[in-house]
């Protein structure tokens, strides 16, 4: 008992921000499922901490119920973008979601109410370890259940490949819109909550290089399950950490490690560090196949 | 008549894919389109299914107006269809492709799973063994786990029609089913055609395999340069001058 | 001049042509023949390098290139003229000539262009055009051209009447005799196989990446199996 | 007025260095379909390359210039062999690529971080003699007349070589169709890997003169003109060589008229991510772009 403490006391901070980059490394796999590629999930995390964070320290709304705005307020922004960008495919809807991002980033830097470029202080730091990863635990149930549904295999399919969806009666704009939304609540949910665990947020955590970090998450850990992202974001968020433990310690070196993971996973695992895990059942059906065809 | 055709044009750019292109589906039968490539066909099938939009035209579905329709409304109205260059799940194994099939007659809500209701694993079983019963009759009942982009070329094809019939769709639309196929899986496929046609299902079949086409449609329409021909009984069609002509080149000029 | 033994091409885990051979005697035009799907312009894009090849042999007058790059292949004079009349459509007709003698030395290629231009004057009145504008005949000829200006030993020409209108193919197998008579040889694939058998000295006919039946393009005219599946006889 | 003529003239300067970054970022783009993340880390080595020849090589800037574009282009085929050659043959090949890009550009970063440590620096003053001319109350420096000369020449350069050499013509085989251009006989994967060279020589040209121009270099520098050269290419359509040079001009001009009008530099960069985000939504393919749009 003495020794986790001890354990919380070194690593607290450190076991919050692995939680909340795997709830925002979630929030973009929902959007990745649908076969979208998104690098606003930074900005809508912005536009939800901003806003509980007003919310409470100049309205004195309560803790919960700014949450529930923050991500609300992300949601119904993401719906509005959600429309009209997502006509764009792949590297275009990439470039309009980032320059969505970057106004967004701008905006905080110029309005009043946000702080400008010092940020946002004051936040009631009511962010408790065990809710963020009670929300973490709730998000994943959440998806591993809708993964099955109507909603999940429609989100599949678009990703596969959206012209047969189409074909095969799916609204690929309905559900390419409900995944953009899901999306954007839960990085509103991961934002907000980030926002009180700090006590100041600013612009510059919710900029281009979060967004770039949030793909990597997913990227590294996979992206075609849901524990995928929250693995690639505990690792890649420990791992300063655990290069400082086998004495790497200067900063050029983590930062190259970091790069080389992520090339690595890239070039050799292309469904990230899960499927070194999965079982092996298609993997065999395959070599199965193969043999069949060969002998005919 | 299911499906009316009528007076359907379509341009890429300044081309004309599609010129004033109309005939009649009979319900119920089998209806050939044939014509050498790039005659349009698979351009009218696309319009057809609501992925591509006319120029100008009119498509009746049962006497309904559906050539605004985007594709999932005129999949809900019940048309199916297969794609020439086969366009499957490549990860998914073959039941999950004909499970993201069933997504018009198979609801899978999600509160109900998120509640962990017990009739939800019920009803999952349920719609598990129809798909499975569909890929059964197509004849992949044991590649149900494989990926699709593992299976043999004939495979796909089957598997492709197989997740089609998932939507249980009144009208099906075949591009080129049997393309690359060995004959005996040939065979399957025309049977299968039969037995759908039994069963009251409309097909509207593109083919180039000729014996296939005549075997099976009771009527042909057949298309050159995005016109049509003419349309009539597979002998009537075949006693044609300008389809001997069009079709197989001139067979005066060196026979 | 090209002989080929147990050619077997494989798209990832699939295969698309199992252990065919045939042979293209020099000077002669050799057509394959067969249903959509059979593995005919796979067998062309193996032959040029461009198709994954799983196993057997390539022979170029006596040499094995198997394994050579396909840049390699249009030097040594093995020059395709793929399906679908795939010109540069963004790039002048005069720059698709040009690149068409790419592996050649730059010295003679003017006097090629001029040559070529004489040959089909369409190319020389649309020379500045892009490609892309042009009709489908016309753009199949600039494909042809293209491949001549490689100086070609072998021709390997995949569906040269895909999508044109009868007067426009009857002008393409015209071509195709003059380059026969000026005595190239050619391996051509073919859907339209009346026409190809009539320019062709010898036949081969392809089924799902099988050869299934061969001979003399006169014999295989009057084969009732080959009238049947492939000159439509009751169509 | 002459104010207003100031800023224009201003707006070309910094205009042609983005244009001479873009051509770089959009010629890898429109041969390969695919976005080289790695190019701005490429932009910022070159600066530094060229600074730490001029300052501890000793050399002088016109014997630096040539050696560390040459470092650039290098640094091209580097990226091409280990990040782009091993995914060409993969489906999803724009993706992954776009991973990898971004796991060279932290590599490249911290190798510049490692190399020059974290903070700015600059030329040695007196390494471009200086001549200021005033004429109708308008200021213009040698060195500014010198950068423009140079990303013209530069560009211009490209511009002639893709008209009309015969490895040029290659280069535009490939990326209208890269199998045509194999059975053409040319070598396509050589075609790739010096389009590379090509496109990373620019960039780090662009570097070198953008640290002139600014009078500081550090290893984020490529940060600053990451985003600026997404949204220059997008501006000029995607794979357009003029589109790129003009929209260079363009986005320069607009962000000295945005200082300009609105009194304050906070809005520079918003004003012009907004004109991209709306270029997206009602002209994907660009101003000037071909109308190439990429399946996703």
């Amino acid at each position: 008992m003495a020794q986790l403490s001890y354990f919380f006391s070194v690593y607290g901070s450190l076991v919050n921000f692995i939680g909340i980059n795997a709830l925002l490394a979630l929030s973009l796999y929902v959007t990745l499922s649908a076969g979208q590629l998104s690098l606003g999930n930074a900005a809508f995390a912005g536009i939800g901490g901003y806003t509980a964070g007003i919310l409470t320290t100049r309205f004195g709304v309560p803790y919960m119920m700014s949450l529930l705005a923050g991500a609300l307020v992300a949601a119904l922004v993401g719906f509005l973008l959600g429309m009209p960008v997502l006509r764009l495919r792949g590297v275009f809807l990439a470039m309009a979601t980032l320059s969505f991002g970057e106004v967004v980033r701008i905006a905080a830097v110029n309005l009043k109410i946000t702080g400008g470029a010092e940020g946002l202080m004051g936040m009631p730091t009511h962010t408790k370890t065990w809710f963020i990863y009670l929300m973490i635990i709730g998000v994943c149930y959440f998806l591993a259940k809708l993964r099955y549904s109507s909603v999940g295999w429609s989100f599949e399919s678009i990703r596969e490949d959206e012209t047969a969806a189409s074909a095969m009666g799916i609204n690929t704009t309905y559900y390419k819109t409900l995944a953009f939304t899901i999306g954007a609540f839960i990085a509103g949910l991961a934002g907000a909550m980030y926002a009180h665990l700090n006590y100041i947020i600013t612009p510059g955590e919710f900029g281009f290089s979060a967004a770039v970090n949030l793909l990597i998450y997913c990227i590294v850990g996979g992206s075609r399950v849901w524990y995928g992202p929250v693995l690639g974001a505990a690792l890649l968020t420990a791992l300063p950490e655990i290069l400082r433990g086998i004495g790497v310690t200067a900063g050029p070196i983590r930062m190259f490690v970091n790069g080389l993971i992520l090339l690595i996973v890239i070039l050799f695992l292309p469904n990230g560090l899960v499927s070194l895990f999965q079982h092996r059942k298609t993997a065999d059906a395959s070599v199965l196949a193969c043999v069949g065809i060969g002998e005919e | 008549m299911l499906l009316d055709i009528n007076n359907i044009t379509r341009y890429f750019g300044g081309l004309c894919a599609l010129e004033g292109v109309s005939f009649g589906v009979e319900s119920g039968s089998v209806h050939g389109l044939i014509g050498p490539n790039g005659a349009g066909k698979t351009t009218l099938i696309n319009i057809l299914s609501g992925i591509t939009s006319a120029t100008s035209g009119n498509l009746r579905l049962d006497d309904q107006r559906i050539e605004t329709f985007p594709a999932h409304k005129v999949a809900a109205l019940g048309v199916a269809r297969t794609f020439q260059n086969i366009r499957l799940f490549p990860v998914l194994t073959s039941l999950e492709n004909v499970i993201a099939g069933q997504h018009l007659v198979a609801p899978r809500p999600l509160l109900p799973r998120l509640m962990c209701l017990s009739g939800t694993r019920r009803q999952e079983a349920v719609y598990q063994k129809q798909s499975m019963d569909i890929l059964v009759r197509v004849g992949l009942g044991d590649r149900a786990d494989f990926p699709a982009q593992h299976l043999s070329y004939g495979e796909r094809r089957r598997l492709e029609i197989a997740r089609a019939l998932a939507s249980r769709p009144r009208l099906l639309l075949l591009d080129e089913p049997v393309a690359g196929m060995r004959r005996e899986e040939m065979l399957g496929v025309a049977a299968l055609i039969r037995s759908l046609v039994r069963e009251g299902m409309t097909i509207l079949l593109i083919e180039h395999n000729m014996a296939f086409v005549m075997d099976l449609c009771s009527q042909i329409t057949v298309l050159n340069f995005g016109s049509v021909i003419t349309t009539g009984s597979p002998a009537e069609v075949g006693m044609h001058p300008e389809v001997i002509e069009a079709y197989l080149g001139k067979s005066d000029h060196h026979a | 001049m090209l002989e080929v033994t147990d050619l077997t091409v494989a798209y990832s885990l699939i295969e698309a042509v199992h252990k065919i051979s045939f042979k293209v005697p020099v000077g002669t035009v050799v057509t394959l023949i067969g249903p959509n799907g059979a593995g005919k312009s796979t067998t062309l894009n193996a032959l040029s390098g461009v198709a994954p090849m799983r196993g057997g042999r390539i022979l170029l007058d006596g040499q094995d290139i198997s394994r050579w790059s396909v840049h390699r292949r249009v030097a040594a004079g093995l020059v395709q003229v793929p399906e679908g009349r795939l010109v540069l459509a963004g790039m002048s007709v005069r720059e698709n000539l040009e690149l068409g003698a790419y592996r050649r030395p730059r010295g003679d290629v003017a006097a090629d262009i001029r040559g070529m231009e004489a040959r089909f004057p369409i190319l020389y009145e649309r020379r500045n055009a892009a490609a892309g504008t042009l009709s489908g005949g016309e753009q199949q000829m600039l494909a042809i051209a293209r491949g001549l200006m490689a100086h070609p030993k072998l021709l390997l020409l995949d569906e040269p009447s895909l999508g044109l209108a009868p007067l426009l193919v009857r002008t393409v197998f015209e071509i195709v005799s003059e380059l026969r008579n000026s005595g190239l040889t050619i391996l051509l694939v073919e859907q339209n196989a009346r026409q190809a058998l009539s320019v062709s000295s010898y036949a081969y006919v392809i089924e799902s990446g099988k050869i299934v039946l061969e001979g003399p393009a006169a014999e295989l005219r009057s084969d009732p199996a080959v009238i049947r599946t492939y000159l439509g006889q009751g169509v | 007025m002459n104010l207003l003529l100031q800023q224009l003239i201003n707006g070309l300067f910094i205009g042609s260095v983005y244009g001479l970054f873009a051509v770089g970022y959009t010629l890898v783009f429109g041969v390969l379909d695919i976005l080289n993340l790695a190019h701005p880390a490429v932009f910022t080595l070159g600066g530094l390359t060229a600074l730490w020849l001029v300052e501890t090589a000793g050399l002088r800037l016109w014997q630096a210039f040539p050696i560390a574009v040459l470092v650039a282009g290098l640094l091209g085929l580097l990226l091409d062999r280990v990040a782009f050659a091993p995914l060409r043959q993969r489906a999803d090949t724009y993706f992954s690529g776009l991973i990898s890009s971004i796991a060279m550009a932290i590599m490249f970063e911290s190798v510049a971080l490692g190399l020059f440590g974290a903070h700015t620096v600059r030329f040695p003053a007196n390494t471009v003699p200086l001549h200021i001319w005033r004429f109708a109350g308008v200021t213009v420096t040698s060195l500014q007349v010198e950068i423009v000369a140079v990303a013209l020449l530069l560009m211009v350069g490209l511009t002639q070589f893709l008209k009309h050499s015969r490895t040029g013509k290659a280069i535009r085989a490939v990326a209208e169709n890269d199998r045509m251009a194999r059975l053409l006989g040319i070598h396509v994967d050589g075609i790739i890997a010096f389009t590379f060279f090509i496109s990373s020589a620019l960039g780090g040209a662009a570097g070198i003169l953008f640290g002139l121009y600014f009078d500081s270099l550090s290893p984020d520098m490529g940060r600053s003109i990451e985003l600026k050269g997404l949204a220059v290419i997008v501006l000029g359509g995607m794979g357009s060589i003029p589109g790129a040079i003009a929209g260079g001009l363009a986005f320069g001009l607009s962000e000295v008229l945005t200082v300009a009008i609105t009194g304050t530099s906070n809005l520079r960069d918003a004003v012009a991510f907004a004109v991209l985000f709306a270029i997206l939504l009602l002209r994907p393919s660009g101003i000037l772009g071909r109308g190439r749009m990429r399946e996703a």
